[in-house]
């Protein structure tokens, strides 16, 4: 569709003199360090393309001079608001150059972090979203609850944001005493809190008006451009790399794949990718009791870790899901301790790639909301 | 600031104590904060304003522009694509302003110091610093903290004065 | 009825014995005192006013608000009078910080627009009364000034957007124009509405009348459609959640204020709270019963004689006004810190297709009803 | 379908285009002026049907080696993947553009043409991704000088007096 067509789809037909408008690197809601060059007719967005780069801190280059295990701090930093499935992700990828195998309860530990991590990332793009919309109150109750899950975390490394836990092998501690029982009372705390949020934020009559039908991303486009996660999910392609490819022991789980319906609108609207996230939030629940329940009482969770991780030559490509998508490390090892060559296949940086295409002929104050539906986080698309 | 009138007194003139300590007090009891994420730091910066840390209890309040705001925190690892903007927002700012570097990475590059082609290594070869909080990403504590220490800062300014 | 001013005037004219010609003088004087009290109040109003919003905002997001920054004996800490001199420290740093008047904006017009946005607050101040006799003064068309006079505001809002030399800015000020001028009109309608009930422009007149028959929001189910209508217009004309589009925070940096910095920007603050006053004290007057105590409307309702009940008289009535008034600006503050915000165009579209159409519908029907009830 | 089935239909459908199979890694290396209407062949035939390419890495084979560029496609429909690989001689690298039959390309190019130098033929905005327009050299190059100073601002960490 080009962009005259949108417009005139969207608004009736209007003319007017261009005037283009520089937004970000610093703007209250570009999630970061993002530069949008946008051509608006008024307040309808004409033409929009985003910058990237403010954040870039090498992250490749690092790679190549580091060795595989000191690897993993970095890839916490790529995607902070994911660390765990980031983590747990590249660690998959270099134990299947390697073929390792690790315990059975080193497993179930990884998917309650991954699980729990997910959780908390959704909370902070649903309470985003809100903010981006005008609401200010929703991002302070979903941050109230993810501080509970920074304590989960931090009761068991140490750390609350970046947590370099998830090892080439194992993770870095066991999970300290009673922490299937905190847990547990988080999951019970955490549910009725969900249809707190709804109240607040999903049924909103003006929230609805201002993400419904807006920034609808239809299925092949979404196919096309290679998004992934909600931001696919949305568009109403059943499709998640835990089901679909599964990795790690997804496959032992039950949980349905949230997908947008266009309940209020089109399916594949801004409300649609909001909505997927917050009952994505009930799935991991779903699967946080079934792991917490089958989680195995004793065995070592650091056996397999080798003196020196030193995979095989080759190249793999290992993908997994994580909170915004398809996250991919392409990894070419020439059999030293370091990697050759390592890429990060990051879901946002896909997802943003769609965000000209679905912005265009929409009002400045829809672009916000889409963006916020994106759910980008800058650290990764950057990397 | 140039008073030139205050200035001809002496240091320890009551009134001109009296009203630095009146102006101290109204500067350290308000520091806004410019809302300015950069990376993974800008996530605790958020964590600290939201109600279990809530920064609004010292009066700090969060605001979208650098005209507003004293404070600027410089939250995450400055690029040297950034860099550039960084300083112009300084720039912008009124005075009194003041910039804290938090976390490794605005201090001095922190894990990307060594083969960061792209990373300025410490924020204040652009913009000057008034308080360095450590950390990989500093606790919401620690910015606390060390939003603390600026208060105490502010306190021990004398503007109406030329320093003793 | 004579107005405040004049019995002031009067009244030090006779206590002093000043002759007749020198009473001019004397309404110069007790003019610019009166003018001092306006901005005394309206500055006060904004302190407190940001001192509750901080803390309404806080109670309602699970926080604490402001709690440390005291002053003499209040000193801060975990007390009930925490952060009780935040907005003060707020309000002393923001007079001491630099003035940026930025290279390229339009200097005239960049100094200029703070001051008629207050100018026009100001202003709609001199024809609202506090209390039964205490306006300054009580025109004969009091609704129709007060609407006038505050609507001019939006040309101070154009004007420092402009001036700005700011896109941003640039945007917040025409969006503010489409704003303000969109919702006059369902105000204009809804009060009409009352206009024609009481048949006085005059506030004194129009609490008189609902003194003897009722408030005006039970006088008939349309008044209730119209004060919704009156109220939520007034919400958009203040700029407030969730039609408070000029200044969107998450879209427009800070909107028409972007640029502005230091005693500048606190004037807007000033503005935007004593709009919110204005806009809280004309409902309470229109609709609910001004300085009239509630409390006499419901003994009346039981058919308690008069004459004891009464918690009534001019203090009473600025109690009850004022009680009515933080009522209203409590209601929005509750709308800012749970709603998100419309977008421009749903805006228009709530102001021109669903106020302005019941509003006029409004009219009609309370004309019927008029000419079968009263 | 399989890795050998998948190869054998690419060989019978354009038997000059692939220069090695590598049947272990799974990865097939196809001459750079063949890839565009192997990859138009792949999305569009029923039987491979490569609707989503899930990430495009370039890779420097050391300071005399070559650039290379890996497609690692994936069909949602027959969940089955593969992996091409071009190459391309280091001084005058070219590989033709597919951000038009995949556009999850369009980005990555512009990040592989970052930080490679290799530029895309019949990309529709070829332009510097990550780094400031300004930016001298391709970062991931094996051989890269990082430059001491950009505008002034200094780019090594200065180690002297503590290492």
């Amino acid at each position: 569709m080009t962009t005259s067509e949108a417009i005139r789809k969207n608004f009736g037909v209007v003319e007017a003199e261009e005037m283009v408008l520089n937004m970000g690197p610093q703007h209250p809601s570009t999630h970061g360090v993002l530069r949008l060059k946008i051509r608006t007719d008024g307040e309808i967005i004409s033409h929009i393309e985003p910058h990237i780069g403010y954040l870039h801190r090498c992250f490749e280059k690092h790679c190549e001079n580091l060795t595989y295990p000191q690897v993993i701090p970095y890839t916490d930093r790529c995607d902070y608001l994911a660390s765990m499935n980031n983590n747990h992700i590249y660690v998959l990828a270099v134990e299947k150059l390697m073929g390792l195998e690790v315990p059975e309860r080193v497993e179930y530990i990884r998917v309650i972090m991954a699980e729990l991590q997910r959780i908390a990332s959704h909370l902070m793009a649903v309470g985003a979203h809100g903010l981006d919309t005008g609401g200010i109150t929703p991002i302070t109750y979903t941050f109230r609850d993810r501080e509970r899950i920074l304590d989960l975390f931090e009761y068991t490394c140490g750390a609350r944001l970046l947590y370099n836990y998830i090892w080439i092998g194992g993770v870095s501690h066991d999970l300290p005493p009673d922490f299937v029982q905190y847990a547990t009372e988080f999951l019970d705390y955490f549910e009725p809190k969900i249809v707190e949020y709804n109240r607040l934020l999903t049924y909103n009559k003006i929230f609805i008006e201002r993400s419904a039908d807006v920034g609808v991303l239809p299925a092949d486009v979404a196919v096309n451009y290679g998004a992934s996660g909600p931001v696919l999910r949305g568009s109403g392609i059943d499709w998640d790399l835990r089901r679909n490819d599964p990795y790690s022991i997804y496959d032992r789980f039950e949980f349905d794949i949230p997908i947008g319906t266009g309940e209020m609108g089109t399916v594949g609207d801004s409300w649609d990718r909001y909505f997927v996230r917050v009952r994505e939030m009930e799935e991991s629940v779903k699967i946080l009791r079934q792991a917490l329940a089958r989680l195995p009482k004793d065995g070592d969770v650091h056996a397999a870790i080798p003196k020196k991780v030193r995979p095989p030559e080759g190249a793999i490509y290992f993908r997994g899901e994580n909170p915004r998508g398809e996250l991919g490390f392409y990894i070419i090892s020439d059999g030293s301790p370091k990697p050759y060559r390592l890429k990060m296949r990051s879901p946002a940086f896909v997802n943003l790639s769609v965000f000209s295409e679905i912005a265009t002929g929409w009002m400045l104050a829809d672009i916000i909301s889409i963006l916020g539906s994106l759910d980008i986080v800058l650290g990764e698309i950057d990397r | 600031m140039d008073f030139s009138l205050v200035n001809r007194y002496d240091q320890d003139n009551v009134v001109v104590g009296k009203l630095d300590q009146l102006i101290n007090w109204a500067r350290s009891g308000s520091p806004w904060f410019f809302q300015f994420g950069l990376a993974c730091c800008a996530i605790e910066m958020i964590a600290a304003a939201q109600p279990r840390y809530d920064l609004e209890r010292f009066g700090i309040m969060p605001r979208a522009t650098p005209r507003m705001a004293d404070v600027m925190i410089v939250s995450g690892t400055v690029t040297l694509k950034m860099a550039t903007r960084l300083k112009r927002l300084y720039e912008q700012m009124a005075n009194p302003k003041y910039v804290v570097s938090m976390g490794s990475c605005a201090n001095s590059g922190g894990p990307y110091w060594q083969h960061g082609y792209h990373v300025v290594k410490g924020v204040d070869l652009v913009v000057p610093v008034d308080v360095y909080i450590p950390g990989c990403p500093p606790r919401p504590e620690a910015l606390l903290e060390g939003l603390l220490h600026l208060k105490k800062k502010i306190r021990e300014e004398t503007p109406l004065r030329k320093a003793a | 009825m004579s107005s405040f001013i004049d019995t002031i005037v009067d009244f030090l004219v006779r206590l002093l014995g000043i002759p007749q010609g020198a009473a001019g003088f004397m309404l110069i004087l007790v003019a610019v005192v009166l003018g001092v009290v306006v901005f005394l109040f309206t500055a006060v109003n904004a302190l407190v006013a940001v001192y509750m919003e901080r803390k309404v905002s806080a109670f309602m997001q699970d926080r604490l608000g402001p709690m440390e920054v005291g002053f003499w004996g209040f000193r801060g800490g975990k007390r009930f009078w925490g952060g009780i001199a935040q907005t003060l420290a707020d309000t002393f740093k923001l007079l001491l910080k630099e003035d940026i008047i930025p290279d390229k904006s339009d200097r005239k017009l960049f100094i200029l627009g703070p001051f008629i946005l207050y100018g026009a607050v100001f202003c709609a101040f001199i024809g609202i009364p506090l209390g039964y006799g205490m306006a300054i003064s009580d025109f004969n068309i009091g609704i129709f000034y007060v609407i006038a006079i505050s609507s001019v505001g939006v040309i101070g809002i154009i004007l420092s957007g402009w001036g700005s030399n700011n896109k941003w800015s640039l945007y917040g000020a025409v969006r503010s124009a489409a704003q303000i001028i969109s919702y006059e009109l369902p105000v204009g309608m809804s009060l009409l509405l009352v206009v024609m009930v009481v048949g006085s422009l005059q506030f004194h007149d129009i609490v008189a009348w609902q003194e003897q028959h009722r408030w005006f929001l039970f006088h008939s189910p349309f008044t209730i459609v119209a004060f919704v209508i009156f109220f939520l217009s007034g919400v958009a004309e203040a700029n407030r959640t969730p039609f408070d589009i000029p200044e969107a925070e998450s879209e427009l940096v800070a909107g028409y204020m972007t640029e502005y910095s230091g005693f500048r920007w606190a004037i807007f603050f000033l503005s935007e709270y004593a709009n919110m006053a204005v806009i809280s004290l004309m409902t309470a007057i229109v609709f609910l019963g001004g300085w009239l105590s509630p409390v006499g409307g419901l003994l009346r309702l039981f058919g308690v004689p008069e004459g004891w009940y009464y918690l009534d008289g001019s203090l009473w009535g600025v109690f009850w006004i004022s009680a009515k008034a933080i009522l209203f600006i409590f209601i929005m503050m509750w709308f800012r810190w749970t709603w998100p915000r419309l977008r421009v165009d749903q805006l228009m579209y709530t102001a021109w297709k669903v106020f302005l159409p019941i509003a006029l519908l409004n009219i009609f029907f309370v004309g019927i009803w008029e000419l079968i009830f009263a | 379908m399989e890795f050998p089935e998948i190869v054998k239909q690419i060989e019978a459908a354009f038997p000059e285009a692939a220069v090695s199979v590598d049947d272990t890694a799974g990865c097939i290396l196809i001459a750079s002026e063949n890839w565009l209407a192997v990859a138009e062949y792949l999305k569009t035939d029923p039987g491979t049907a490569f609707d989503a390419l899930m990430c495009l890495t370039g890779y420097d084979r050391g300071p005399e080696g070559v650039l290379g560029a890996a497609y690692n496609l994936y069909s949602m429909e027959h969940a089955h993947k593969l992996e091409v690989r071009i190459e391309t001689p280091r001084d005058d690298s070219t590989i033709p553009s597919v951000a038009h039959i995949w556009r999850t390309a369009d980005w990555h190019e512009r990040e592989v043409y970052d930080m490679f130098g290799i530029t895309f033929d019949g990309h529709p905005d070829l332009r510097r991704m990550l780094l400031p327009d300004d930016w001298e050299g391709h970062p991931l190059r094996k051989d890269y000088q990082i430059p001491d100073f950009f505008h002034g601002i200094p780019v090594p960490k200065d180690k002297r007096g503590w290492e």
